[in-house]
């Protein structure tokens, strides 16, 4: 394929307004330092991190990677491997919990 | 060579043998069964419908019906083998099903020798009577012994092909292995796993003791230690 | 050839269509998702270590902070956040034809991205000059494996970034035709994410 | 949904105009870009490891059936490998080493996937070439330097890697253990390179399969060897990295001290098996479904009917790779492992042999009512179902967990591995490159000698590998250097020499194919065009097809096992062939082998 395609873009949706995004990436991030140190039970520090690490990704993912505006079948697979990862996890940890 | 050829397990000595060659005959008929269904239909196709001078090969694209008949007799077939199979597994392999009158050893690996302690006459392990041989695991006849296996530097594997068991000893793990011998007789213990240059020589001899046999071998043993 | 093969009826399968539909995006994008799925899969073997071993034997581990200067890393994370939001304005300015803007961000993007690589070996050789190395138990173990393979990335994509960049200044990237440009966000912005689950694992938990 | 076109994937090819091949012989045949020439560098590399390994093998069956004598030429060796001519265990171990990974890695993976999917996916859905052809070039220089990373390893102090092709740690992971310090080293930094031209080469198919297709060729008109490579592509990618990461914990246990893998430190030995095997099981199943896919296509072709279920052929094949993500742990059953996690392994495990019982039940199909053809990749194609049927059939034994504890580690396993990969994928290999051969050469290999190297590959690698049930089933352990040291095995001895002659006189049969293989390249009968008289679309090109393939796109009509249809006089129509009066579709376009 030598020749260069054509043009892949059609601007079907407006920009998203990405500066508001970046501030909540930032803010979030702040919040994450402090629920860090809070003295709360580890146990829900642990999930209200994970919680908040995984809405960044989605964040970065839905509009920075532009899935939110990509067809289902590349949002598929994009998130077609996650499940692998839980089945290992889950799987190994057993080990050390019987 | 000849009755090496045969699909016959060799004789055991330990109750693992009841529970693990049935399955072992049962695969072997079903699969054995599949086996020459397949390769008779195969042989039996290649010279019925091989090419004819003029003759044309009927066009089908297949059979919804023969498909769902092989794929779910297959599928019961295979869920009925592990069915049966699992109440042995948990027998052998799971925590419970260690009983609780077993006799505890303990067998340490390490390249390229099995060392083994004993719990000497008070029948408990990590007291003062204990004593450690090297490369011979003695047991009494029809009581269970439980090993709890360890390894100090890689991976080894506590085989005793006559007792139908197998258990790797994982460096940084205690794991316990148990196993009640059914005859007396000397047998050969090997190491399964690849450990090193001398896995291949990394082998033992186990000595299974009528009990009085194996109390009067406890006590020369405890004596021998108490000399040193 | 005698493909001349007298054919009476018709055929039983459908017409074709004009063309094949694929993935509905273009090729070098829909590459790059399918690489990134690879690189996932190479993430879920270091990240799924970390989390089984720090299972296995959680008293390796010490209290966020205690070792690791935050700090720094917080002022890095942010480092991050900001290239992945100037890489998506370098976009959307090439999506509009603004192609003096594209550069721009381009540029700033390459600053910001290597600042990170920066800012990460100075904390390294910190906690090295601390004594903690990658020997260290496994908490130095993973630390390090984790946050390495990720700077590994940054560096990778920094590198890359370059060359867009220079591309860019050569005007190869129009409003008509800007495929680098995505695709090299698209990577961008996958180890952006990548670190958003690092720093929460590895330094706040 | 193929059907829809939704009209946003721009679709263009670059050679609507006559293409004159001006490439300088480098850029041609070296550094090539042309996915058929990639094709057939991966040929000549994979083949050599597969002779490589071969040696290995000898090797380690001299010392098998022979403890003790003088291996022939043994003298030659460097001290370190042999004393007096004798192997030493350190030669053996690192034999059974590289054996493994030469033959999974180096010679069967690539052969597979790098030699098929390069040179069958964009001939068979009518593309120019690869989607991303520099880095489908990237791929094959990447490999080159792996493969030889790997032998480098002989060369060096301490010799080779000797931990098993699996490498368990922390027998892999500390050299006080084997004394092979950088042999282990290269083992890691090889595969980890070698993980990269993998992950180049498959998201290169994958992106081809889903975006290159000719119009017309939509996803249920694939033929079956590209749905497989498609599947195959997809494993490769997703448990490749995988192995690369576990490589990458490994090589720093080695190097820098790191602890994932030393449990003095709080690491898990077991951990690693994991790894391994979750990267190891898809592995199995990389090396053996591009095989199930061509093997379909030469059965069709061989019995000039359609294949049987084409639907369920293609759902198997997707079914195997889905499955195949969640049975590792069979592997480990005698690990040490939660035997809870056991009992699940164990159902999952036997579950995956429904899908091959379909694919081996239909393949039964194909040739049911047909008229067979036992042309020589016929002969390859219908030895590769009876024997895999053995070797997925032994697998069962395995996969019943109690019974693993008797058998796992023995011969009984290594019976199992070589009749899937030896019976399985190499007589899938040997089908397809005999079957491929007169497009990528344009000669015909000679049929008469293929039939005698066929029929005494058949017997001898059945005498070879057939035995060795036996002998697990005795209890023989594997990867031991010598049998003789126990006493069970000692009266086994004899079955062991009469495995050791077997293979060397299947080794010395495998030259007549090499001879073969070498001769028509020069010599052979010039090709036509479609020899089989196959309906896929590179049996239209000439032989071996122009740089760039089709000069016009094709279009596709149909699938590709239209075999013996009432449709026509012929016994075939090939995939671009319109129907007449059917008027619908594009034009036709004419093929360029006309
Ligand atoms: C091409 C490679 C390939 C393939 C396809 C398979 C296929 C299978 N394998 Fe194999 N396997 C290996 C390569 C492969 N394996 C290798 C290399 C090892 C050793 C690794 C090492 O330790 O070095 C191994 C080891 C291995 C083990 C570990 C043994 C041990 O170490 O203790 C197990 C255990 O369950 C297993 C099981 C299976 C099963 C159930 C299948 C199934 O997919 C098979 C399914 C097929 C059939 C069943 C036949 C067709 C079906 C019918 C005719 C229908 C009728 C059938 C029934 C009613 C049952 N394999
Ligand atoms: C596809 C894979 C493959 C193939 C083809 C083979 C082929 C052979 N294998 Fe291999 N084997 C493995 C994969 C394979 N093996 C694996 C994965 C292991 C486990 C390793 C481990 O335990 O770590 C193993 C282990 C293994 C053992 C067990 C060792 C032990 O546990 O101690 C033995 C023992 O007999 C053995 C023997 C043989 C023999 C005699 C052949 C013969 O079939 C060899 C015949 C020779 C050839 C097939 C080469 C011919 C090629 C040519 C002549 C080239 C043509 C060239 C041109 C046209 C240019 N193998
Ligand atoms: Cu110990 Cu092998
Ligand atoms: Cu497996």
């Amino acid at each position: 394929m030598t020749e260069p395609q054509a043009a892949p873009h059609r601007s079907t949706h407006a920009h998203p307004n990405y500066i508001l995004i970046w501030v909540f990436l930032a803010v979030l991030t702040a919040l994450e330092l402090t629920v860090a140190f809070l003295p709360w039970s580890k146990t829900a520090i642990i999930l209200i991190l994970v919680g908040m690490a995984f809405y960044k990704a989605a964040l970065v993912g839905l509009y920075y990677m532009h899935l939110r505006f990509e067809p289902n079948r590349l949002r598929i697979l994009a998130i077609a491997p996650l499940p692998l990862f839980a089945v290992l996890v889950c799987a190994v940890i057993t080990e050390f919990i019987w | 060579m000849g009755n090496f050829l045969s699909w016959m397990l060799p004789p055991g000595a330990s109750t693992f043998v009841g529970d693990i060659d049935w399955i072992y005959y049962l695969i072997l008929v079903v699969t054995g069964v599949a086996f020459f269904a397949v390769e008779i239909a195969l042989v039996v196709f290649l010279v019925k419908y091989r090419k004819r001078p003029g003759g044309k090969a009927t066009y089908v694209h297949g059979s919804t019906r023969a498909e769902i008949i092989w794929t779910s007799v297959t599928a019961v077939v295979v869920v009925v083998i592990g069915l049966l199979s699992a109440p042995a597994w948990d027998k052998i392999k799971g925590r419970e099903g260690v009983p609780p009158n077993a006799m505890p050893i303990g067998i340490a690996a390490k390249q390229f020798e099995w060392n083994i302690t004993y719990p000497g006459a008070d029948g408990k392990l990590g007291t003062t009577d204990d004593f450690t041989v090297r490369g011979q695991l003695h047991v009494p006849v029809d009581k269970p012994t439980v090993a709890t296996l360890t390894s100090v530097d890689a991976i080894h594997s506590f085989f005793v092909p006559s007792f139908r068991i197998k258990q790797d000893a994982v460096p940084g793990m205690h794991i316990r292995v148990w196993f009640q011998p059914t005859k007396v007789g000397e047998y050969e213990l090997g190491c399964a796993e690849l450990c090193g240059l001398g896995h291949y020589r990394m082998r033992a001899i186990v000595t299974v003791h009528t009990q009085e046999d194996y109390d009067r071998w406890v006590a020369q043993q405890a004596h021998a230690v108490a000399q040193r | 050839m005698a493909h001349a093969a007298a054919i009476h009826t018709e055929d039983v399968m459908l017409p074709p269509p004009a063309r094949e539909a694929g993935a509905g995006v273009y090729t070098e994008k829909l590459g790059m998702w399918i690489f990134l799925g690879s690189e996932v899969m190479f993430f879920t073997a270091l990240i799924g270590t970390y989390v089984i071993l720090r299972f296995a034997h959680p008293s390796s581990w010490k209290n966020p902070g205690e070792v690791l200067n935050i700090p720094v890393t917080a002022v890095n994370t942010f480092l991050l956040i900001c290239s992945s939001v100037t890489m998506v304005k370098a976009f959307a300015a090439v999506q509009d034809g603004l192609l003096r803007q594209l550069r721009l961000w381009l540029v700033a993007t390459c600053i910001i991205g290597a600042s990170f690589v920066g800012v990460q070996v100075y904390e390294y050789t910190h906690l090295i000059e601390k004594g903690f190395v990658p020997s260290e138990g496994l908490y130095g173990s993973t630390f390090y494996t984790m946050t390495g393979f990720h700077g590994f990335h940054v560096t990778m994509g920094v590198i890359c970034m370059i060359y867009v960049t220079l591309k860019a200044f050569r005007g190869k990237y129009t409003q008509a035709d800007h495929r680098g440009v995505e695709v090299i966000g698209l990577y961008w912005h996958f180890v952006d994410l990548v670190w958003i689950i690092l720093f929460t694992i590895v330094y706040l938990i | 949904m193929a059907t829809t076109a939704t009209g946003t994937t721009p679709f263009t090819y670059d050679h609507g105009h006559e293409h004159v091949d001006d490439r300088s012989f480098i850029r041609k045949y070296i550094f090539s870009t042309d996915h058929k020439i990639i094709g057939i560098q991966f040929l000549i590399m994979s083949l050599t490891f597969l002779l490589l390994g071969g040696m290995l093998a000898m090797v380690m069956r001299w010392q098998l059936g022979f403890p003790g004598k003088p291996l022939p030429g043994g003298t030659l060796l460097p001290d370190t490998y042999t004393s007096g001519g004798v192997v030493l265990p350190e030669f053996y171990n690192s034999a059974v080493t590289m054996h493994g990974t030469f033959m999974v890695f180096f010679a069967i993976m690539p052969l597979l996937v790098g030699v098929f999917g390069n040179y069958l996916i964009p001939l068979k859905i009518g593309a120019p070439d690869m989607a991303f052809p520099r880095i489908n070039m990237a791929s094959f220089w990447t490999a080159v330097p792996a493969g030889l990373l790997m032998l480098a390893g002989f060369f060096v102090e301490g010799g080779s890697a000797a931990a098993g092709w699996t490498s368990y740690a922390p027998l892999s992971a500390r050299s006080d253990l084997t004394g092979v310090h950088l042999g282990q080293i290269f083992w890691c930094v090889s595969l980890i390179v070698l993980g990269l031209s993998s992950i180049m080469g498959s998201f290169n198919y994958i992106t081809t399969v889903i975006n290159l297709r000719a119009p017309g060729m939509n996803w249920f008109r694939l033929p079956l060897s590209i749905w497989a490579l498609f599947v195959t592509a997809c494993l490769v990618l997703l448990a490749i990295p995988v192995l690369s990461g576990a490589a990458i914990l490994l090589l720093f246990d080695q190097t820098i001290g790191t602890h994932f893998f030393d449990p003095q430190a709080g690491g898990q030995p077991l951990l690693w098996q994991h790894l391994f095997w979750f990267f190891g099981h898809p592995e199995v199943y990389i090396l053996i479904l591009p095989g199930m896919g061509m093997v379909s296509d030469i059965i069709a072709n061989g019995a000039r009917k359609p294949v049987f279920g084409y639907t369920s052929m293609v759902l198997a094949i997707i079914a195997i790779g889905f499955l195949g993500w969640g049975v590792w742990g069979h592997h480990m059953f005698q690990s040490g492992m939660n035997p809870t996690l056991g009992t699940t392994f164990m159902i999952s495990t036997l579950l995956i042999a429904v899908p091959s019982a379909i694919k081996t039940f239909n393949w039964l199909g194909t040739i049911w009512k047909g008229q067979i053809t036992f042309h020589v990749p016929m002969l390859h194609a219908l030895a590769f179902v009876s024997m895999f049927v053995i070797g997925g059939l032994s697998g069962v034994f395995m996969a019943a967990s109690p019974f693993d504890i008797y058998i796992h580690d023995t011969y009984f396993i290594v019976a199992h591995l070589h009749y899937v990969l030896f019976g399985g994928s190499l007589f899938a290999i040997f089908a397809a490159v005999t079957y491929w051969y007169p497009k990528m050469f344009g000669r015909m290999m000679n049929p008469t000698v293929g039939k005698v190297h066929f029929w005494l590959t058949l017997v001898f690698y059945n005498c070879t590998f057939f035995p060795m049930h036996q002998l697990g089933l005795h209890g023989h352990m594997r990867r031991i250097y010598d049998p003789t040291q126990y006493a069970f095995l000692k009266d086994l001895q004899p079955v062991n020499t009469f495995i050791s002659i077997s293979a060397f006189l299947l080794f010395a049969t495998q030259f007549i194919f090499a001879a073969n293989f070498i001769m028509s390249w020069f010599k052979g009968e010039k090709a036509p065009n479609n020899p089989w008289l196959d309906n896929g679309l590179e049996w239209t090109l000439p032989s071996p097809p122009p740089h760039g393939n089709f000069a016009t796109v094709p279009t596709v009509y149909r699938g590709p096992y239209e075999y013996s249809s009432p449709h026509s006089d012929q016994d075939y129509i090939p995939q671009n062939v319109p129907t007449p009066g059917g008027g619908y579709g594009a034009p036709h376009t004419q093929p360029a082998g006309d």
